[in-house]
């Protein structure tokens, strides 16, 4: 028997289809970046003023960008971490009451252990990331071990960890004043303050994670075909605790951020993280069914969210049309990244 | 302007004008009045639960406000414990659910402090518990055709207050610390919510004083820090350096603000409202040029006693006059020269106050326009 | 009497446990005037859950009810002077067209449900800010006695509230059981392929589910504007979530083609007793979202009937 | 060397395996045969871990061992071959070989893909394939895939010192006849490093292929036959426990169709790449059967008749009307019944009951103003439970719980009940035991003298030519050539074949 069965894969031409639904989000993505500093001109033609496209853009400057990517850092961290497990095709809500107790602990023992990052206070730094996983784990003991679909599980977690900050802090605000702390944001190198890197740092983190490491890899099986994967002797529960532990760990380093961007940590640090999160993970383009996408589509989908955000009032549209506006260019960002094609259908 | 903003803005305009004919234009001077008076003699307890009800416990305004609540039942010789705390975290829908749930618990023999959480919440929630022959205070949110006097004793009062007088004196120390000219910009409340409205009006009205500043300006960031410091960069971006100052409409938004300067580096005045212990600290510092504190501490504390008192019989409050039954609470500003002195006076030595003189420190009867 | 026999009575059992707990703890709950007010004051959330349990049972989510409802809210408000008692046809058009388009998204530009309904929600909201001025708005209160008065007497005792909600569960449940559509559902539910394979038009079911999970989402909105004399853009706040729970804990997991709306009766007064615990057993006012979230988990696992959950728990 | 002793396995009401014993020699293949719930599937779980039974034990080299996952007995050199495929489409094909067990290509935490692509060029080479390992595998052909399989079980190898046991599930089922022949080599050659054991329902392959065949029936062993001694008729008398009849497909039921009315015309239709230029008529009573290899556009055509693919080019017609609008609706409308291959996601609804899934596709008749008469629903159920021999307690059982066999029966009733007179069959007999099978014939026939119209695409060629009037061959999506196949004139396997490669 010497004949070969297979055949290698078409070549691909440059421009498929697939590739342009892959590179869809961060089209997206540069379009809006595009309109909004159109609008800017068209309203500045509009009262005569001296106004050369994108030049003299206040949108499109290096100034905003630092300001648009101040404000996503946090949410990245989340969005981060939800992808873990959306790429499992499970979902995890309990972001918001992770962030608050990550925040609140944080800045209890900051506070308690010096309250300057040269001293021993800087230990709650690990310290936050360990209450991040160990939440993470329970919220994944829940799904895995009560069998409760992931969606209910996070849920019910998501009030406890709410109610628990609240216990914690009584309802107080604390502030962190710490100057080597918030050089988080103070301090720029290259007009970019340290958070941007830090979260840099996180997302290639998370990129490793994702294709270099067996875990990360794992995630993809599951998704894939979780029946199969547990066939082919994955320890799926293993998989899914390690996943929500890990989603724990960045959450809590969104949390480290939002204190770093505000300087106060309180049981509201987390509020509004769960529906941008999710959103900003679909815009991004990986699918709540899981197997597809990634990080990087993660960040992609942050930063359009906050691109629009941002961009919204820069323009000037009136405070109430923001929350339509915003409504429907993530449906237009979903669609024209969704590959109609494989999927039959879609709940 | 954008020509966005301008369009839809003449829209606003003709859209203003049919709600205004729609909604209020035909009830007009309309007593409204579900039931009517209420029954002739109330019942009054020996010993009603006293019951708190507010929005979270996220916000240091409201644990100011349960503090005074706590401090009042304390000095009946009661234990802190015995104050009931019902939360409706930003729910009017659960706010009332517990109010009845809380009714039926004591059968009525109730004195309820309560911010409805949202101004047309009120009503069901006084009518509930008049229905229940509870005592109600009210403070903050309720629409303006509701009015205790129309529910005999146990609608017991209404306290408020005028935010817009405050917010034009904050407003005027801004303008006069930017010199009477350039732009300022203002980050309100939910927009709905009464106190922001009054405190975007109160700085309009400072404005007419000063021709040379613009707004240039305004959204609403829902009382929350993380929204405000996202306004505010998006506001920096747009403005720039013409911006020369912040009009915030209460503390939380300002500490919003003032992280997002510090983010650019950039300095310039701010005004904010509450007078919240870590606001009050910076306007010590000068970070903040003024806040406007509201005494939630004894806020908190009357609105309970109010109802409290109302409950054993101390005083009936159909014969009380109608100053005493809608009125305003007091204000006192806050700037760098005296934050230390208040600092002293209200923060690190909260007063003991008389929880029986009931409208000592208060700040005239509610008007409305 | 085998457990496998116990498992579909599961989340009725949990709910007379949970008041049998309450009601030890505090007799004063089984006071019969108070939980008659207690189950009253949940109709509009019931109401609400009632239309998302459509949008469940074939596997989506709603996320855009309670948007929805501010909406209505400001509607009922803003035009009850020019429509008086039609203002009703005018709330649930909007809900309708609503839902409808959420449907639409996500059934024909294969976006997930969880986010078109979002997006939905977010440009109801928007329309509820425009249309309010992004003010607190109040009824003329005779106007609306003469409108909607009806819907808060009582009759023989019983509040007219808990009739209508009684009415539209009825409805819901005969929709569900009883009509091709709701048979439609249930295929849409539990084996989408087949359905279509059998000739249904699943995407005009599934646009009709959250339709009609717009529909009541308005009438809960309504109903609570009318309840509370007034709207805005805030005012339904806080009904969202619970309303997801509510579906949940009643039985209904995010799966589809299980349980229905009779659970979800059951699970909105399972999140009524919870809530109204925290009234009745006292607790500390920092502990209660934290005893709600456990409950909460205790009941998700007491009440989900796992052996339906076809495949992998997800 | 591997040995099940006595092993008994119960479920709730069922006891699914009686005292089995069985073993595999070193370098042998074991057949596996028996009706659907016979115990086979119960057995294979037992042997590859995902089972564990309550009495008897398991023997390797003669040492008892147990096994609480399919993980612990792939350590033990037991592997496993699925019949549904098996693999994660989204990952790629060096992933899914080294799936649960990257952690050889792991240093300091970081997956060297270098290296496992190198290691998974030789496993494809076991199988002789030649592939890039790091394609994505959605996007192999089912073949490739099916090979990929078999590769990954065969790493097996090198991970274990002793001898290699692998389950081969139905491999077949979806390979073509050339890709069988492949398999079946590659088997050959691979006896030297492993034993297999193989299940399927092709009772030739299992003759061919095996040494030794067990026969299953009712959860126990009826009878083990050397390969020397097997043959057809006594092991299907064995499984079955009655005589098969001679007359398999019904031929001599096979009545001429009416040549003079059309009911479903093809006129050079097209459809993307699947198929190509085709044209045929049906007519009523007729049996036409599509043959041809995996991909060869059998089932595209089918799906265009009902209505889930829209064709590119060509016209179709319905009793002499003109398609325009492609759905499944229309279909349904026009009078089509669809039984698809995949009967458990496209034909019944598990979660529904007899009688809904019955009405699924007809609701309307049994409905006022979309109000439904269920009484009415449950009378049509009882009645054909009762015409087709339906075995369930009653109607409101969930059909996801029925046997392969009666969900077909019940997808059959739906669509007869409805009164289709078009019947499109994609492998109506897939994964059913013989006793269903010969249901289904009967039920082919009776439908041809009802004056229906049908279309098969059959699981084996014999089924194709023992039931059909006529025969089209594709190949590559072009039609190839006609065949009459009137009874006693019925060209022969190699008349078929000749056209189909």
């Amino acid at each position: 028997m010497t004949e070969v069965v297979a055949q290698t894969a078409p070549r691909a031409s440059f421009l498929t289809r697939d590739r342009i639904i892959k590179w869809a989000p961060l089209l997206v993505l540069v379009f809006l970046t595009l309109v909004f500093p159109f609008f800017e001109w068209l309203e500045d033609l509009q009262e005569g003023k001296q106004h050369l496209f994108l030049v003299d853009s206040r949108f499109f400057s290096i100034r905003n960008a630092a300001r648009i990517l101040i404000a996503s850092t946090p949410a990245l961290m989340v969005a981060i971490g939800v992808t873990f497990i959306i790429l499992m095709g499970s979902i995890d809500l309990s972001m918001e009451g992770t962030v608050s107790v990550c925040a609140v602990i944080f800045a209890f023992a900051f506070i308690s252990w010096g309250g300057t990052l040269a001293s021993w206070a800087w230990l709650a730094i690990p310290l936050a990331l360990v209450v991040g996983a160990v939440l993470g784990f329970i919220n994944g003991l829940v799904h895995v071990r009560l069998k409760i679909p992931s969606f209910m599980a996070s849920l019910a977690m998501g009030f406890v960890g709410t109610g628990f900050a609240l216990l914690l802090t009584g309802g107080d605000r604390i502030r962190v004043e710490d100057e080597i702390f918030r050089s988080l944001l103070t301090v720029r190198w290259f007009n970019f303050p340290i958070m941007v890197y830090v979260a840099l740092a996180m997302t290639l983190l998370a990129w490793f994670i994702q294709s270099r490491t067996t875990l990360g890899r794992n995630f993809y099986a599951v998704g894939g075909g979780e029946e199969l994967a547990h066939a082919s002797g994955l320890n799926v529960t293993r998989v899914r605790l390690m996943g929500f532990t890990l989603a724990g760990v960045f959450f809590a380093m969104g949390a480290l951020l939002a204190v770093g961007r505000i300087g106060i940590a309180e049981t509201a640090t987390g509020n509004n993280f769960m529906f941008i999160s999710i959103t900003a993970v679909v815009v991004g383009g990986t699918a709540l069914w899981g197997g597809i996408g990634g990080v990087w589509n993660t960040l992609v989908g942050v930063l359009i969210v906050n691109v629009i955000n941002n961009g919204m009032v820069v323009i000037g549209l009136p405070s109430y049309a923001q929350d339509g506006v915003l409504g429907l260019l993530v449906i237009i960002a979903v669609v024209l990244s969704t590959d109609r094609k494989s999927v039959s259908f879609v709940k | 302007m954008s020509f966005i903003k301008k369009f839809i803005e003449q829209e606003t305009v003709s859209r203003r004008n049919f709600l205004l004919a729609s909604a209020f234009g035909i009830s007009g001077a309309a007593a409204a009045r579900m039931f009517g008076p209420s029954p002739v003699q109330a019942a009054t307890y020996s010993d009603p639960t006293i019951a708190w009800s507010y929005r979270n416990r996220t916000n240091p305004y409201w644990n100011e406000i349960v503090s005074g609540g706590e401090a009042f039942v304390e000095s009946l010789g009661k234990s802190k414990g015995d104050l009931t705390h019902l939360i409706n975290e930003g729910s009017s829908e659960k706010s009332l659910a517990d109010v009845k749930a809380l009714l039926a618990k004591t059968n009525g023999e109730l004195a309820l402090a309560i911010d409805t959480n949202d101004a047309p919440n009120a009503r069901p929630v006084v009518e509930s518990c008049v229905e229940a022959g509870a005592y109600v205070s009210t403070l903050w949110n309720k629409t303006d055709d509701l009015h205790p006097w129309d529910f005999g004793d146990n609608y017991v009062s209404h306290m408020s207050w005028s935010d817009e007088g405050p917010a034009e004196q904050t407003a005027r120390i801004l303008l006069d610390a930017i010199g009477g000219k350039g732009g300022v910009v203002h980050l309100g409340g939910i927009a709905s919510n009464n106190p922001a409205i009054e405190r975007l009006a109160g700085l309009k009205t400072a404005l007419l004083d000063y021709p040379d500043v613009e707004l240039l300006d305004a959204q609403p960031a829902d009382w929350d820090t993380q929204k405000a410091n996202q306004i505010m960069s998006s506001f920096i971006t747009r403005y720039g350096d013409e911006i020369k100052g912040v009009h915030c409409a209460n503390d939380t938004i300002g500490y919003g603000v003032l992280e997002a300067l510090r983010a650019e580096g950039m300095d310039i005045p701010i005004v904010t409202y509450d007078g919240n212990p870590q606001a009050v600290d910076l306007v010590r510092e000068g970070r903040i040029l003024a806040t406007v504190f509201t005494n939630p501490h004894w806020g908190g504390g009357i609105t309970a006693a109010l109802a409290y008192h109302a409950a054993i019989g101390t005083f009936k409050p159909s014969e009380e006059p109608k100053e005493h039954r809608e009125f305003y609470g007091p204000t006192i500003m806050v700037t760098p020269d005296d934050a230390a002195a208040f600092k002293a006076n209200y923060i690190e030595n909260v007063p003991t106050y008389d929880w029986t003189d009931f409208w000592g420190p208060a700040n005239g009867q509610i008007q409305y326009k | 009497m085998s457990f496998e026999r116990i498992k579909p009575h599961l989340p009725w059992i949990t709910l007379l446990v949970l008041v049998l707990l309450v009601g030890i703890a505090n007799p004063s709950f089984f006071d019969p005037a108070g939980l008659l007010s207690l189950v009253t004051d949940v109709v509009p959330l019931f109401i609400m859950a009632l239309g998302m349990t459509f949008a469940i049972y074939i596997g989506g989510i709603d996320l855009s009810v309670q948007q929805l409802a501010n909406l209505v809210t400001v509607i009922a408000t803003v035009y009850l002077a020019k429509f008086g008692v039609g203002v009703a046809l005018v709330a649930v058009a909007a809900g309708f067209i609503v839902g409808a388009i959420s449907g639409f998204v996500t059934t024909r530009l294969y976006v997930p449900s969880f986010v078109s309904t979002l997006a939905m929600g977010f440009v109801a909201l928007s329309a509820a800010k425009y249309f309010s001025g992004q003010r607190a708005l109040y009824m003329d209160a005779e106007l609306r006695n003469s409108s909607f008065g009806w819907m808060f007497g009582n009759t023989a005792g019983v509040p007219h509230e808990l009739v209508i909600a009684i009415v539209l569960l009825v409805l819901a449940w005969f929709l569900q059981t009883r009509t091709t559509f709701g048979r439609s559902l249930k295929a849409v539910g539990s084996g989408e392929p087949a359905a279509i394979a059998s000739g249904l038009n699943v995407d005009r079911v599934k646009i009709l589910a959250f339709a009609i999970s717009g529909v009541f989402a308005a009438v809960a909105g309504l109903i609570f504007s009318v309840k509370l004399s007034g709207g805005d853009a805030n005012l339904a706040n806080g009904f969202l979530l619970l309303a997801i729970v509510a579906v949940l804990v009643g039985g209904t997991p995010l799966t589809g083609g299980v349980g229905g709306v009779l659970n979800t009766a059951i699970g909105t007064l399972i999140v009524m007793v919870i809530r109204a615990a925290m009234v009745y057993l006292e607790i500390d006012a920092t502990q209660q979202q934290m005893v709600f979230g456990i409950v909460l988990i205790a009941a998700i696992a007491l009440t989900i009937d796992r052996s339906k959950l076809r495949g992998v728990v997800k | 060397m591997y040995e099940l002793r006595q092993v008994d396995k119960h479920f709730p009401g069922v006891h699914a395996l009686k005292g089995v014993d069985f073993k595999v020699k070193r370098g042998e293949i074991v057949g596996l045969v028996g009706e659907n719930g016979a115990g086979k599937s119960t057995l294979m779980k037992v042997i590859y871990g995902a089972y564990q039974p309550d009495g008897g034990n398991i023997a390797l080299d003669g040492t008892t061992v147990r096994f609480q996952n399919p993980r612990q007995a792939m350590e033990h050199g037991i592997g496993m071959v699925f019949q549904e495929q098996s693999l994660i489409l989204n990952l790629t094909v060096m992933e899914n070989i080294f799936l649960g067990y990257e952690q050889q290509f792991v240093k300091f935490g970081v997956i060297n893909w270098k290296a496992m692509s190198e290691a998974a060029r030789m496993q494809l080479a076991k199988v002789k394939l030649d592939i890039d390992p790091g394609m994505t595998t959605s996007e192999l052909s089912f073949a490739q895939r099916q090979l990929v399989e078999l590769a990954k079980v065969l790493t097996l190898e090198e991970r274990i010192d002793g001898d290699l046991v692998i389950l081969l599930d139905e491999p077949t089922s979806v390979l073509a006849k050339e890709e069988v022949e492949l398999l079946f080599n590659l088997v050959k050659d691979l006896k030297q490093r492993a034993s297999f054991i193989f299940v399927s329902h092709r009772m030739d392959e299992v003759l061919r292929l095996s040494d030794r065949i067990y026969v299953m029936k009712d959860g126990a062993v009826v009878d083990v036959v050397s390969h020397d001694e097997a043959e057809v008729d006594a092991i299907q008398h064995k499984m079955v426990g009655r005589e098969v009849d001679k007359e398999y497909y019904r031929e001599q039921k096979q009545r001429p169709y009416d040549a003079g009315k059309v009911l479903l015309t093809f006129d050079g239709v097209s459809c993307d790449k699947r198929f190509e230029d085709v044209s045929f008529a049906l007519h009523p009573g007729e049996v036409i059967c599509l043959v041809g290899t995996e991909g060869s556009g059998r089932e595209a055509i089918l799906r265009t008749i009902f209505g889930l693919e829209t064709p590119t080019s060509g016209s179709v017609a319905i009793r002499n009307q003109k398609v325009t609008r492609f759905s499944a609706r229309s279909g349904v409308d026009a009078g089509i019944g669809y039984i698809p291959r995949e009967r458990k996601v496209e034909g019944i609804v598990a979660g529904m009951n007899v009688y809904e899934n019955m009405t699924l596709s007809q609701m309307n008749k049994y409905a006022n103003a979309g109000v439904l008469r269920v009484s009415e629903e449950k009378t049509l159920a009882r009645n054909w439970i009762e015409r087709l021999g339906i075995k369930t307690p009653d109607v409101y059982k969930d059909c996801g719980g029925l046997s392969g066999g009666n969900q077909q029966k019940v997808v059959l009733a739906k669509w007869r009940s409805g009164g289709a007179e078009i019947m499109l069959l994609d492998h109506p007999t897939r994964g059913l035991d013989i006793g269903a099978k010969e249901d289904v014939y009967e039920m082919i026939r009776e439908m041809s003298h009802a004056g229906v119209g049908i279309v098969l695409v059959a699981d084996t060629l014999e089924e194709a030519i023992g039931l059909s009037h006529t025969i089209l061959v594709l190949k590559d999506g072009q039609f190839q050539k006609r065949f009459d196949c009137a009874p006693g004139a019925k060209p022969s396997l190699y008349d078929l074949v000749h056209h189909m490669i």
